[in-house]
């Protein structure tokens, strides 16, 4: 809603990045502390960990207005949890096949271990999601609104 | 319906440059149940917190959003802020306007529409949490060292020196570990007992170490502050209340058993001390060879002991104490290699020895008085060769990783068996030669100085030629084929972890690698730490190394658990997994997830359409749980939520994204 | 009057320029009314369509406010009307039956139901007769005639190759002024239809009222899933619950089938659940059916259409537990 | 087939005469021709009415966990009843010292209105049972006639538009009968996802994106644990293709971490979304 605000008429993509405390949102923290530029089109949702991450969250997201969904965490090996983020590999290995397969094109659905230190991977990772996701267009999953009642678009 | 406050955080130029703070504040103001939004220019400094305070009080204001820099920068100051206040302090969201906002992106619209959704994401989060307290968890401030090695001995002693209670669990019958047998330590050549027994001695006596040798942790319960170890002393069959240490006992036996400590090569009694500067000092019975206890036979050692301090049934003696910290240090064995090595006569060629009976054997106390004697006939080998990586850096008949300590401690040997055998020639096959270390490098360069031969390249075969053992190889920096004759060879064979670790990690939810190595909470930052709040790590238990790498690291433990002791309670983090049990099915699926053995079923009564049943329900140890959540999302019925992070506020701050 | 079966299809693309013609049809392999449409695979020929016509008057969604607050700091109620002028064409007897207690829930006893009553106005109904009943059809036991349906607007009984057409009531009268030009004024044998499945429903309304605490329930609910198959099929459920969504500080109220099957059904705050298994809600189910809505209303609310019958995943059959309770001596 | 009728009957009298078991799951025949329906009773004389022929659709597996009030319970079971016993062992819901299990080798049902042989049983790899207490007959060894993954071949081999379209079509059929969850041996919680209002996982309207999150996110709870009975497709009383959703994650799994079929054991290992492998399949870099 706000980022149609700011560019009257354009669509722009919405995107959520949903980021474990320890080492991706470190690394966006680092990025700005870098002053690097990125799209503003993500919004960091802090999480303690990927593990942390259920699939549930990325499916309300999709379903009432995101246009893509992004999952981040610790490189394997390095969670501060030990394991989490094994967890959390092999449950969005499955999900995102999922998601795919029922027909959500990959690009909307996508998943990045980004370190700490990684501040400069951040950049590229969100500034190649949104430009894909800009590419692929607004996605409608409701074809009828949830709320069709209002704002029909 | 709750009270908001929003304060939104100028940080001077830093967010307003590319945010227009102001309206965001106003936008603030609209959103649902939000009675306050103000501005600040610097929200951290004094004044800029007293107003937080002051508007917390003028509102009635009971959760708040901080659109400040990130949560990593000042999310406990403003924890600390909101103590001071009637707010919880776990009633807080912090909105990242700086470092994820102002900070990466330049234009101001496109910054402020940002950091609106940025404030409404937060408000719909705070608007879901509820009011959370750390509990006080009580420190017992004593600490318990499984190992009694240098790295448990070293970590005893700095924590008894800095005032704790420590109790000291060994499983062999003295202290000491590896190092005491030691006969040197590279690079300086100091004699090992002279610098361990010291210290063995000086915990054994030590007014704040309870030494319990000949002993094994049985169980553990419990968590960082508090854990209930159960340790099982077995019987030794002496009281060492009445026992002198004469020795006289030792004299009288009439069995012989093969003496481990000597590496096999000698003999010692039933009854016994493992060696002379044992600590404790006094001997034990060996049950199985006594032919007192076996046969009812005997009993020579109790006729002659002065004090009566022999009791043939003694019994094993389990106790349960609470510890505050724990300190693994159970070090290493060496791999066996006899079965992983047929080509090398896979044992049946006595003379074909490992790295550590040759350190007895050119130990003065050692079994041949510090001559270096073969086994097999007792005469002074001429040709040594010395082969290094036995069983390390080979993933297919041993273990892939380098234990480190061999290359210095072949290029020892080498050098002891010039020194000792002058007319002597050693060759060493090797891999790589690492050195690294203070003075590592110099030490083998004497070594090769002296005479030693180094050959790169690894023996395909040993076999025995009349009284020799043949050994064949090749050198690859000159590809030549290599056969030399020698009298004896020694193994430089690769460190493993020591039996049992496996289950006394899983005990106390500390990880193992791979090769069974215990895992520390981080590799580089967390060195000594593990998974486990209050159990930490010293010595080889960690991985392989030498002595100053490992009492380096036994010093770090100890730091971190007078640190630890040095508190009389700790606050539990209170954003942890909660159950509820009105859901939960008790399948357990959160309890195999769990990296911290947090979560344990427990069978519980509950009142259901009238009526009483008992069932199985998962229950925290919020002393053990870290708050990672990974047993939320395999809880498909939602039974399990970790509170500041629950279902609910994550699913409110996604739909805030989404729409509104 | 008559009209040929092969003018249906010409009868109802007129029909539907000027108004939603819901019609039974097979798409993608379920059977339902439908909006018709060229290309619609028409099926007048099935016995009864999977899905009852129930949702044309009870959307299994329906929107009913939208509220808000104004920027003054007021607040906003508007009430949605998606009502809109529908034929509902090719319905049985059983199911017009249903849409008479529907009628009698919605609109009468002291409170009526402007979402209801809104769409009930603007629906004409075009009813079959049937001429070969299924196998699961049980409605004259249940007091109906395959070859009836009072309610209709327009009645079309099923002959060989035509239907003889009568409008029962003055919409009807006046809506077949549409239908002139596929009219013909020729005699045709109706074919009369015949349920094959007969029940005892003799009494078995009072019978049931003494049979709250009967140990049968126990014996027949242990096999139900407590899935709301039965209840979304049936033409005659009407169990909604209210809920609504809200975007920050505007939301939508809207109503949506419920199931008396579901557990959360009769859940309560604080996990209070007064019927409490699977016994509860199956004898709430049947006795809402069979008894209670008798009491209330005078009617039996199973109109035999047997759609539960063919459904139910575990065949828990109304029919049987209607017969054992004729034969049982309660 | 008219012997294990006899044997069933006979052996579900001598379980209940003699109070071993305080109940009995299986089979009696419906009202009209070729349908069975269910029965469980605790009366020695309906035994009686057991029947056991080629209609027995039923998976009987899940009724188990509703007899738990019961103590023991006999029941019959073919491959699939034996497997969803297994998937309620191993997720703590029954006791296998309350449950008595008569294995029958299973031939493969047929629709009692085509004559054709089921969908799921075409499919099913395991139609004797896996794990019994004693077998009533031989077993039938049937193997599978649809290749385990064809289906969901074929729909990867789709465009994603038409998938997209195919499973949209899908979700908007759904009227959110819950039947699969209701059927499913491997929904066994307490309350389900969908009944959780304060989190709000979803909405009560039908939608298709309301529906499509209810679809995907139980293919996400089960799918890993399923046992492919194929009950969830064959009560969906809107023919839906759930397998191919589950049998997606399986497949999946299969292909991502090692060769997976669960409930074919007591022992069996943890589901491969509770564990993993430090070496597990990187794509995430």
């Amino acid at each position: 809603m706000s980022m149609v605000e700011t560019t009257p008429g354009a669509w722009e993509p919405k995107i959520v990045a949903f980021c474990c405390h320890w080492c991706t949102y470190t690394g966006a923290d680092l990025a700005g502390l870098n002053r690097m530029n990125y799209p503003a089109n993500v919004r960091v949702l802090r999480i303690p960990c990927s593990g942390r991450m259920n699939p549930q969250y990325a499916l309300d997201a999709l379903n009432k207005g995101c246009d893509g969904v992004l999952v981040c965490g610790c490189h394997p090996g390095d969670c501060h949890y030990s394991t989490g983020n094994y967890f959390a590999r092999r449950r969005m290995l499955v999900f995102k096949r999922l998601l795919e397969y029922q027909g959500l094109e990959p690009e909307r659905f996508q998943v990045r271990w980004i370190s700490g230190a990684e501040a400069g991977k951040f950049r590229d990772t969100v500034t190649e999601v949104v430009e894909q996701v800009r590419a692929l267009g607004p996605l409608h999953l409701n074809h009828e609104l949830v709320l069709s009642g209002m704002e029909v678009e | 319906m709750s009270r908001i406050g929003v304060f939104i955080c100028y940080c001077g130029s830093n967010i307003a440059g590319t945010v227009d703070v102001e309206k965001v504040a106003e936008v603030a103001r609209t959103l649902p149940n939000v009675v306050h939004a103000e501005t600040n220019k610097y929200t951290c400094s004094d004044p800029g917190q007293a107003g937080v305070k002051a508007a917390i009080e003028k509102y009635n204001i009971d959760r708040v959003v901080m659109g400040t820099c990130s949560p990593r920068m000042h999310e406990l100051t403003w924890r600390k802020l909101l103590a001071d206040t009637p707010v919880n302090p776990y009633m807080l969201e912090v909105a990242n306007l700086r470092e994820q906002c102002s900070w990466v992106h330049k234009d101001k619209e496109v910054g402020t529409a940002k950091a609106i959704d940025l404030i409404k994401m937060a408000v719909a989060k705070v608007d879901k949490l509820s009011p959370l307290k750390s509990t006080q968890i009580p420190v017992t401030k004593r600490a318990l060292v499984v190992g009694g090695g240098i790295a448990g001995m070293q970590a005893a002693l700095d924590i008894a020196d800095a005032g704790y209670q420590v109790t000291v669990v060994e499983r062999e019958t003295s202290l000491g570990g590896k190092m005491v047998m030691l006969d040197k330590t590279f690079p300086t050549m100091d004699c090992s007992a002279c610098i361990c027994t010291p210290k063995m001695s000086e915990v054994g006596s030590h007014p704040n170490i309870t030494v319990k040798s000949y002993a094994e942790v049985e169980s553990v319960e419990g968590y960082v502050g508090n854990f209930d170890v159960t340790i099982r002393e077995k019987a030794k069959y002496i009281d060492y209340n009445l026992c002198t240490g004469c020795g006289a006992c030792t004299t009288k036996c009439p069995t012989k058993v093969i003496n481990n400590f000597e590496q096999g090569m000698s003999a010692r009694p039933a009854i016994y001390k493992m060696f002379a500067q044992a600590v404790p000092a006094k001997p034990v019975i060996d049950a199985e060879h006594c032919r007192k206890i076996q046969e009812n036979k005997c009993g020579a050692c109790a006729k002659i002991c002065p004090t009566g301090a022999i009791h043939y049934d003694d019994e094993d003696k389990v106790t349960t104490e609470r510890y505050g910290a724990i300190v693994l240090t159970t070090g290493y064995q060496l791999i066996d290699w006899k079965p992983l090595y047929p080509e090398y006569g896979g044992g049946k060629y006595p003379d074909v020895i490992t790295g550590l009976q040759f350190e007895r054997l050119v130990n003065a106390s050692g079994p041949t008085e510090g001559h270096i004697l073969r086994p097999s006939d007792g005469k002074e080998p001429k040709n040594v060769v010395i082969i290094k990586c036995v069983g390390s850096r080979d993933p297919h008949k041993g273990v892939a990783y380098c234990s480190r300590a061999c290359c210095m401690y072949g290029a020892k040997h080498a050098h002891q068996f010039l020194d000792k055998v002058p007319d002597g020639r050693c060759f060493v096959f090797y891999m790589d030669v690492r050195t690294p270390g203070k003075g590592y490098d110099e030490f083998y360069m004497n070594t090769l100085q002296d005479g030693a031969q180094y050959l790169r390249g690894r023996v395909s075969k040993i076999y025995k030629e009349g009284d020799r053992l043949v050994c064949l190889g090749e050198d690859t920096l000159t590809s030549a084929q290599i056969r030399i004759e020698a009298d004896m060879v020694v193994l430089e064979t690769a460190m493993v972890p020591a039996e049992g670790v496996d289950k006394l990690g899983s005990m106390l939810g500390v990880t193992r690698d791979k090769d069974l190595w215990l895992t520390e909470a981080h590799a580089k930052l967390r060195p000594v730490e593990t998974n486990t709040a209050g159990v930490f790590l010293a010595g080889v238990a960690q991985g392989p190394k030498d002595i100053p790498d490992t009492v380096c690291q036994a010093g770090a433990a100890a730091s971190k658990v007078i640190g630890l002791l040095n508190h009389d309670h700790l606050e539990s983090n209170p954003q942890i997994s909660r159950v509820n049990e009105a859901l939960c099915q008790g399948d357990g699926a959160c309890v195999n997830i769990c990296p911290y053995h947090a979560i344990t079923l427990v069978q519980k009564q509950f009142r259901e359409n009238s009526q009483k049943i008992t069932r199985t329900v998962a229950s925290v140890n919020p002393g053990l749980c870290q708050g990672c959540g990974a047993c939320t999302v395999t809880c498909r019925a939602g039974a399990m939520d970790l509170l500041g992070y629950t279902n609910e506020s994550l699913m409110r701050e996604v739909d805030a994204l989404c729409q509104w | 009057m008559i009209i040929k079966k092969d003018r249906m299809g010409a009868l109802l693309g007129t029909l539907a320029q000027h108004k939603t013609v819901f019609v039974p049809a097979l798409i993608d392999g379920v059977s339902k009314f439908a909006p018709y449409r060229e290309g619609l695979d028409v099926r007048f020929d099935l016995h009864n369509t999977k899905l009852p016509p129930k949702d044309l008057l009870f959307p299994q969604t329906q929107k009913m406010y939208r509220y808000g607050e104004t920027a003054e700091g007021g607040h906003y109620v508007e009430q949605f009307d998606e009502s809109s002028e529908r034929v509902l064409f090719g319905v049985r007897p059983c199911d017009m039956r249903s849409i008479n207690l529907l009628d009698d829930v919605f609109l009468t006893k002291g409170f009526v139901d402007e979402f209801y009553e809104a769409q009930r106005k603007k629906l004409l109904t075009v009813c079959i007769t049937c001429a070969a009943p299924a196998e699961t059809c049980f409605c004259e036991s249940m007091g109906l005639s395959p070859n009836e349906a009072p309610d209709a607007d327009i009645l079309l009984k099923s002959c060989e190759d035509c239907y003889k057409v009568t409008a029962q009531t003055q919409k009807g009268e006046a809506a077949l002024a549409d239908w002139r030009d596929f009219l013909e004024d020729t005699q045709a044998q109706v074919l009369p239809g015949k349920t094959s499945l007969r029940l005892n429903f003799e009494g078995v309304p009072q019978k049931l009222s003494r049979m709250y605490e009967d140990p049968i329930w126990d014996e027949i609910s242990t096999k139900c899933l407590n899935c709301g198959t039965c209840t979304f099929v049936c033409p005659t459920c009407y169990c909604f619950d209210i809920s609504q969504e809200n975007k920050m500080k505007e939301g939508v109220r809207f109503r949506c089938w419920d199931s008396c099957m579901f557990s959360e059904y009769t859940a309560m705050a604080g996990w209070h659940n007064p019927r409490p298994t699977k016994k509860e809600r199956v004898r709430n189910r049947f006795m809402h059916k069979l008894c209670f809505f008798e009491e209330r209303y005078g009617k039996t609310l199973c109109v035999g259409c047997g759609r539960c019958v063919e459904c139910c995943p575990v065949a828990l059959d109304i029919t049987r537990l209607i017969d054992d309770i004729g034969a049982s001596d309660a | 087939m008219s012997d294990i009728q006899e044997a069933m009957r006979s052996r579900a009298k001598e379980l209940l005469e003699s109070g071993e078991v305080n109940a009995v799951i299986g089979w009696e025949a419906g009202r009209f021709e070729n349908q069975t329906t269910p029965l469980i009773t605790s009366q020695a004389a309906k035994t009686q009415r057991l029947v056991f022929n080629e209609y027995c659709v039923n998976n009987l597996g899940k009724y188990p966990r509703d007899l738990t009030a019961k103590g023991k319970v006999a029941i019959f079971a073919r491959g699939c009843e034996s497997r969803a016993i297994i998937r309620l062992l191993s997720d703590e819901v029954i006791k296998r010292e309350n449950v008595y299990i008569i294995g029958i080798g299973c031939p493969g049902m047929r629709d009692r209105t085509t004559g054709e042989l089921l969908k799921k049983c075409a499919e099913c790899r395991h139609g004797d049972p896996v794990i019994y207490d004693e077998m009533l007959g031989e077993p039938q060894a049937k193997p599978a006639t649809q290749e385990r993954f064809a289906e969901i071949q074929k729909i990867e081999a789709l465009p994603r538009a038409e998938r997209e379209a195919y499973f949209t079509n899908a979700f908007s059929k759904c009227i959110r009968c819950y039947a699969c969850r209701n059927v499913c041996p491997c929904c066994t919680c307490r309350q389900c996802f969908v009944d959780q209002r304060r989190e709000g996982w979803l909405g009560k309207q039908n939608n298709i994106a309301e529906n499509r999150f209810y679809g995907l996110t139980r293919v996400m709870h089960v799918g890993d644990r399923c046992i492919e009975c194929g009950e969830c497709e064959r009560v969906c009383p809107m023919d839906l293709p759930l397998m191919s959703l589950n049998r997606k994650v399986i497949y999946d799994i299969n292909n991502l971490f090692g060769e997976y079929e669960t409930a074919l054991s007591l022992d069996e290992p943890p589901s491969a979304l509770t564990t993993y492998k430090v070496d597990d399949v990187e794509e995430f870099m």
